[in-house]
C-alpha cells in the first residue's frame, strides 16, 4: 500500500468513527488508539463547526487529555454512572456473537497463544451504550465463529445492563450489531472491497441486506478537516501516528 | 511510621511467598526496587498488578521472582507483548489468575474497607467467572432482583511503588495516581522509592495535601533516583520507548532476557 | 457540563420532593444556596447528610423545606442540639433514616460504582438495623463463613455544596474533602456555589488537580461570596460561633426561629 | 466547685486516660473533647521523656491535626484496616452491658428526649480495640440497666470483631469492660468519693472487689506537664479550655 493509500485508508476509518459517535457527549479512548482518537476529535471539530452540543473526549493515560482526577479507577466509576456513552475495544479474537477474546488462544491457562489480558473489557462492555468494535485485520483468524476465552460477553439476558456492542469496523467493513437478535448485519462495503470479499474473510456468519452498499468516502470539507486541525491535535498525544499521516500529504 | 532506609534495606523486608501491589507503568513503578528484589533472589511472590503491569512484571517473571501473576494484562504497550509473561505461561510456570481492571480496583477497595468482598458491575457472561473460582455471582440482597459480581478482598503483603517525592515525615506525594493510596491503604506494608526527599511538609497546604499519601501508611522510603526508568514519572520524565523496545526484541529468547538482565542489574547497583 | 448562573437559578433546578446530598460542616456548606432554597418555597426534600448535618438541615426543616431526614447526627456543634430538628422529631412532623456516618458514605459509594448496594463492616447489634429495613445482614458470599451488613446505594437527586473556588471551564477545588467528590459521583446533578471564579486552570498542575472535582460531575456553579456563612470554609473563614449560639437560642421557640429565619433571608438577599 | 477543684478534677481524668492509653501507636480524638486530647498528648509527651515508641492523635475536623488526605470516610477506613488503636464514645445513655444510646429516650421515632444522633459510633464499636467510654456525668439517668436504643452494641458473639468497649470513666469512678462477661468492673473510685456513692448513681449493676482502691491522684511530674507543655498543646484545637485550665493557676 502507499503512503497515499494508507492515508485514505485511516481518514475513511477516522470519518466512519465520528460517523458511528454521532449524538454522544462523552467518549473515553484508549491511549494507544489514534484512529479512533481522530474519529472523536473530527466528530468534536464538526459539532463546534455546527453549533452543535460539545463533546467531550478523555484519552486514557493521557496528563493532558485527562478529565480525571481518581486515579485509575475513575474511568470505570465515570462509565457505571453512565456518565461514558461511547468505547472502543478490539480483539484478538471477535466472535459472530459480538464477544470478545482478549486472553488468547487453545484451552486455558497454558494456551498456544497468550495475548495481554482482558484489561477493563468484561464490565465496559456492559455499562457503555456504545462499544465500537475497530479491529483493522479482518481475516477469518479474528473473526471466528466462537471465541476461544470470552473476556467480554456482548448479550447477557439473564442481567440488566446498557452496555454492549453497537457497531464492527474493519478495514473492509461496517457492520452494525443487533442486541435483540446477538449478531452482526453488514451495512457497508469499503471502497475497492465487494461483498463477497468480506463474506470470504469473516469467519462468523451475519446478516445483510441484499444489496450491500459501499461506505460512503469521506467528503472534501471533511478530508480537509482530517489533514489541517485533526491532524495537528492528534500530534500532541499520538505523535508518530500524526507524522505518518502528514507525511503522506 | 515512614522509616528512611537504602534500597537493600527497603526490599529486605520483602519476603519469600508475600503478595505484593504493583502499579501501572504510568503511575509510578519502582524499578529500582525491582532490580534490588531480583538481585536479592526473591523467590515465590504472587504479584497483584494495579491493574495490569508491563516491564516490571515482564522481568519479576523472567528472574522467577514472581510464581502468581493477579492482573488484567501485562503488555509493553507500544513495545509489544510480554515475552517472559507470554513464555511463563506456555510453559506453565506461573500461576495466572487473569481479572479485569476494575476487579482488581474492587477487590482493593474491599482490603481498604475491611470488608470481606466487593460486588462490582458487569463481567456476568465472561469466561472469567470461570477461571476465578473466587469470584461469585449472588443475587443482589437489596433493591431489585438481579445478579451481581462479588470479589473477594485484595489485601497485598507489600505495596511497591516509586514517586517524585516524599517530605521527611515520610508523607509521599501522589498527585492524582490515587490507586496509589488505594494500594497503600488494603496493603499491610507500603514500601515507597522516591526521586529525593524535600524539605517542605507535604501536609502543609490544602493543594499540597490533597495530593499527598500519609505518613501514617508508608513504612519504608528510599531514595532512587530516576527510580521508574525506563519507565516513565509523571512531572518528571517520559518512557524511555528505545530501551523497552531493546527489551522486548532482546527477552524474545532465554538468552536474551538473561543478558538484558545482567545488564540492568549492574547499571542499577551503579546508579544506587 | 458546568453552566455559570446566578443562585436563584441555580436553586431553581431543584424540584419538590428530590433528595439532595448536602455536607457536613466543615466540608463547605453552602448556606447560600439554603437560603435560596428556602426562599423559593422548595418542599418535600430528602436531605442526604454526609454523614451529618447541623444548622443548615435545622434551618430545612424548621422552614419545611425538608420531610425526609437521611443522617447519623443533626447537632449545632459546640452550640448544642438542633432545636428544629428535635422539634420536628418530637411533633412526627419529619421521617426519620437515622444512620451511621460509615454507612452513609458507603451507599454513596455503592453509588459512584454503579451497584446496588455496598457491604460495611460493623453495626451488627444496633438497633439501627430495627429502624433501617433497608440495611440488610448477609452471609458473607466469600471467604470465612460470617455476618456482614449491606446498604443500597444511595444516588441523590442532587449535590450541593460550597467551595473556595472554581476555574472557568468548571473546576471546583475540593482540596482534601473528598466525600464532595463521592456526592457528585453518585448524585445525579451538582450544584456548587463558590467565593469566586479563577482565571487559572485548577487542572494545569498534578498538584493543583489532586484537589479538584472535574466539570464533568459539576451542572451549574453560582459565585456566593461568603457562601457558608455562618458555617466555616476551610483556607477562608471560620465558624462564627455568636451567630451559631444565637441562633440556636431563638430557634427553642418556634416564634424566634421565625424571627431568625426572616432575618437570615433578608440578609442572604442583601448580600446576593 | 472551685476553679482549682475543677482543674484538679480534670488533670486526674487526664491521667487516668494517659494510663488507659498507654501502649497505643495511634488514637483518634472527636473535634470536641478536650479532655481525651489531653490525655492523648500526656501519654505522648511521657513517651517522649521515656523513649517509648511515638504516637500519632488525629483530631476530628482539625486541619491542622489531619493525618488524613481521603476525605471524612478515612477515619473509617483506617479503623477498618486496624490502624486506629484507640477512641471516645460518650452516648446520652450506657447500659450495664456497655451498649451506648446517642439517638434518644423513649419509643423510636418519636422519642421523648432526641439526641443528635449515632455519628459513627455503631461502625467503630466493632472496629477499635481500644473504646473509651467517657461521660463525665455520673448517674442513674445515664448509667442505665438498659439503653431505650442500641446505637453501638458492646458485644456481639455472632460476628467476629477486634472492636469494643476497654473502659468506662466518670467523674466518679473508672471502671473496666469483661468482654467474655460482657459487664463492667469497678476498678478504682477518684478521691472525693466513695464505692457506695458509685454504687448509689450507678443504674446498672457491676462487679467490684472487694475493697475497691481510690484512683490514683496524677504526681507532680505529670501534674507540672499538663499545666506546662499540655496546656500550650492544647491551646491550638481547644482554645477555650486551655485558657480556663490556665485561669485556674
Amino acid at each position: 500500500m502507499t503512503m497515499q493509500d494508507d492515508r485514505a485508508r485511516k481518514e475513511l476509518l477516522i470519518t466512519i468513527i465520528a460517523g458511528l459517535l454521532d449524538g454522544i457527549r462523552h467518549v473515553a479512548v484508549g491511549a494507544s488508539s489514534p484512529i479512533p482518537a481522530a474519529g472523536a476529535m473530527l466528530l468534536r471539530a464538526r459539532n463546534e463547526q455546527q453549533g452543535k452540543p460539545p463533546i467531550s473526549i478523555s484519552i486514557l493515560g493521557s496528563s493532558r487529555h485527562n478529565f480525571f482526577t481518581n486515579g485509575g479507577v475513575e474511568l470505570f466509576d465515570c462509565a457505571a454512572q453512565g456518565r461514558v456513552d461511547a468505547f472502543f475495544l478490539g480483539g484478538g479474537q471477535i466472535d459472530g456473537a459480538g464477544n470478545i477474546n482478549l486472553v488468547g488462544t487453545g484451552d486455558y491457562p497454558r494456551m498456544d497463544v497468550r495475548w495481554p489480558g482482558s484489561f477493563g473489557s468484561a464490565y465496559l462492555y456492559h455499562l457503555i451504550p456504545r462499544v465500537i468494535l475497530f479491529r483493522e485485520e479482518h481475516s477469518p483468524r479474528v473473526l471466528v465463529p466462537k471465541v476461544d476465552f470470552v473476556s467480554a460477553a456482548a448479550v447477557t439476558p439473564e442481567v440488566k445492563r446498557r452496555g454492549g456492542p453497537h457497531a464492527l469496523l474493519t478495514n473492509l467493513a461496517l457492520f452494525d450489531f443487533d442486541r435483540e437478535r446477538g449478531g452482526f448485519r453488514l451495512r457497508s462495503v469499503h471502497p475497492g472491497y465487494t461483498a463477497d470479499d468480506v463474506r470470504d474473510r469473516t469467519g462468523f456468519d451475519y446478516a445483510a441486506p441484499e444489496i450491500v452498499p459501499p461506505t460512503p468516502m469521506p467528503d472534501r470539507a471533511t478530508v480537509e478537516l482530517i489533514r489541517g486541525r485533526i491532524v495537528d491535535e492528534l500530534a500532541e498525544c499520538y505523535p508518530e501516528f500524526a507524522r505518518t499521516m502528514a507525511a503522506a500529504a | 511510621m515512614a522509616e528512611m532506609v537504602g534500597l537493600e534495606a527497603l526490599v529486605a523486608s520483602i519476603a519469600a511467598g508475600q503478595s505484593i501491589a504493583i502499579p501501572v507503568d504510568r503511575a509510578g513503578v519502582s524499578m529500582a526496587a525491582t532490580a534490588a528484589m531480583i538481585d536479592a533472589g526473591l523467590t515465590g511472590l504472587h504479584l497483584v498488578c494495579v491493574p495490569i503491569s508491563g516491564l516490571q512484571a515482564d522481568l519479576l517473571i523472567g528472574a522467577g521472582v514472581a510464581s502468581v501473576v493477579e492482573t488484567s494484562a501485562v503488555s509493553l504497550g507500544e513495545a509489544g507483548g510480554a515475552p517472559r509473561f507470554v513464555a511463563a505461561v506456555r510453559d506453565g510456570s506461573i500461576k495466572l489468575r487473569d481479572a479485569t481492571c476494575p476487579a482488581i480496583h474492587a477487590g482493593l477497595l474491599a482490603g481498604q474497607k475491611g470488608v470481606p468482598f466487593m460486588p462490582i458491575a458487569g463481567i456476568i457472561g465472561s469466561d472469567l467467572l470461570q477461571v476465578r473460582p473466587d469470584w461469585k455471582v449472588i443475587d443482589s440482597p437489596v433493591g431489585e432482583p438481579g445478579k451481581v459480581v462479588v470479589v473477594p478482598a485484595i489485601t497485598p503483603d507489600v505495596a511497591l511503588f516509586h514517586a517524585p517525592e516524599a517530605d521527611r515525615f515520610g508523607n509521599v506525594r501522589i498527585g492524582r495516581y490515587r490507586e496509589l493510596a488505594t494500594m497503600a491503604y488494603a496493603a499491610k506494608r507500603t514500601l515507597v522509592t522516591v526521586e529525593r526527599i524535600v524539605d517542605r511538609d507535604l501536609m502543609a497546604t490544602e493543594d499540597s495535601a490533597a495530593g499527598v499519601l500519609p505518613a501514617l501508611y508508608v513504612d519504608a522510603i528510599a531514595v532512587a533516583e530516576n527510580g521508574a526508568w525506563p519507565l516513565p514519572l509523571w512531572d518528571e520524565y517520559e518512557t524511555d520507548g528505545a530501551e523497552l523496545s531493546r527489551y522486548a526484541a532482546m527477552a524474545r529468547t532465554d538468552e536474551g532476557f538473561r543478558a538484558y538482565l545482567s545488564a540492568f542489574l549492574s547499571r542499577s547497583k551503579q546508579v544506587a
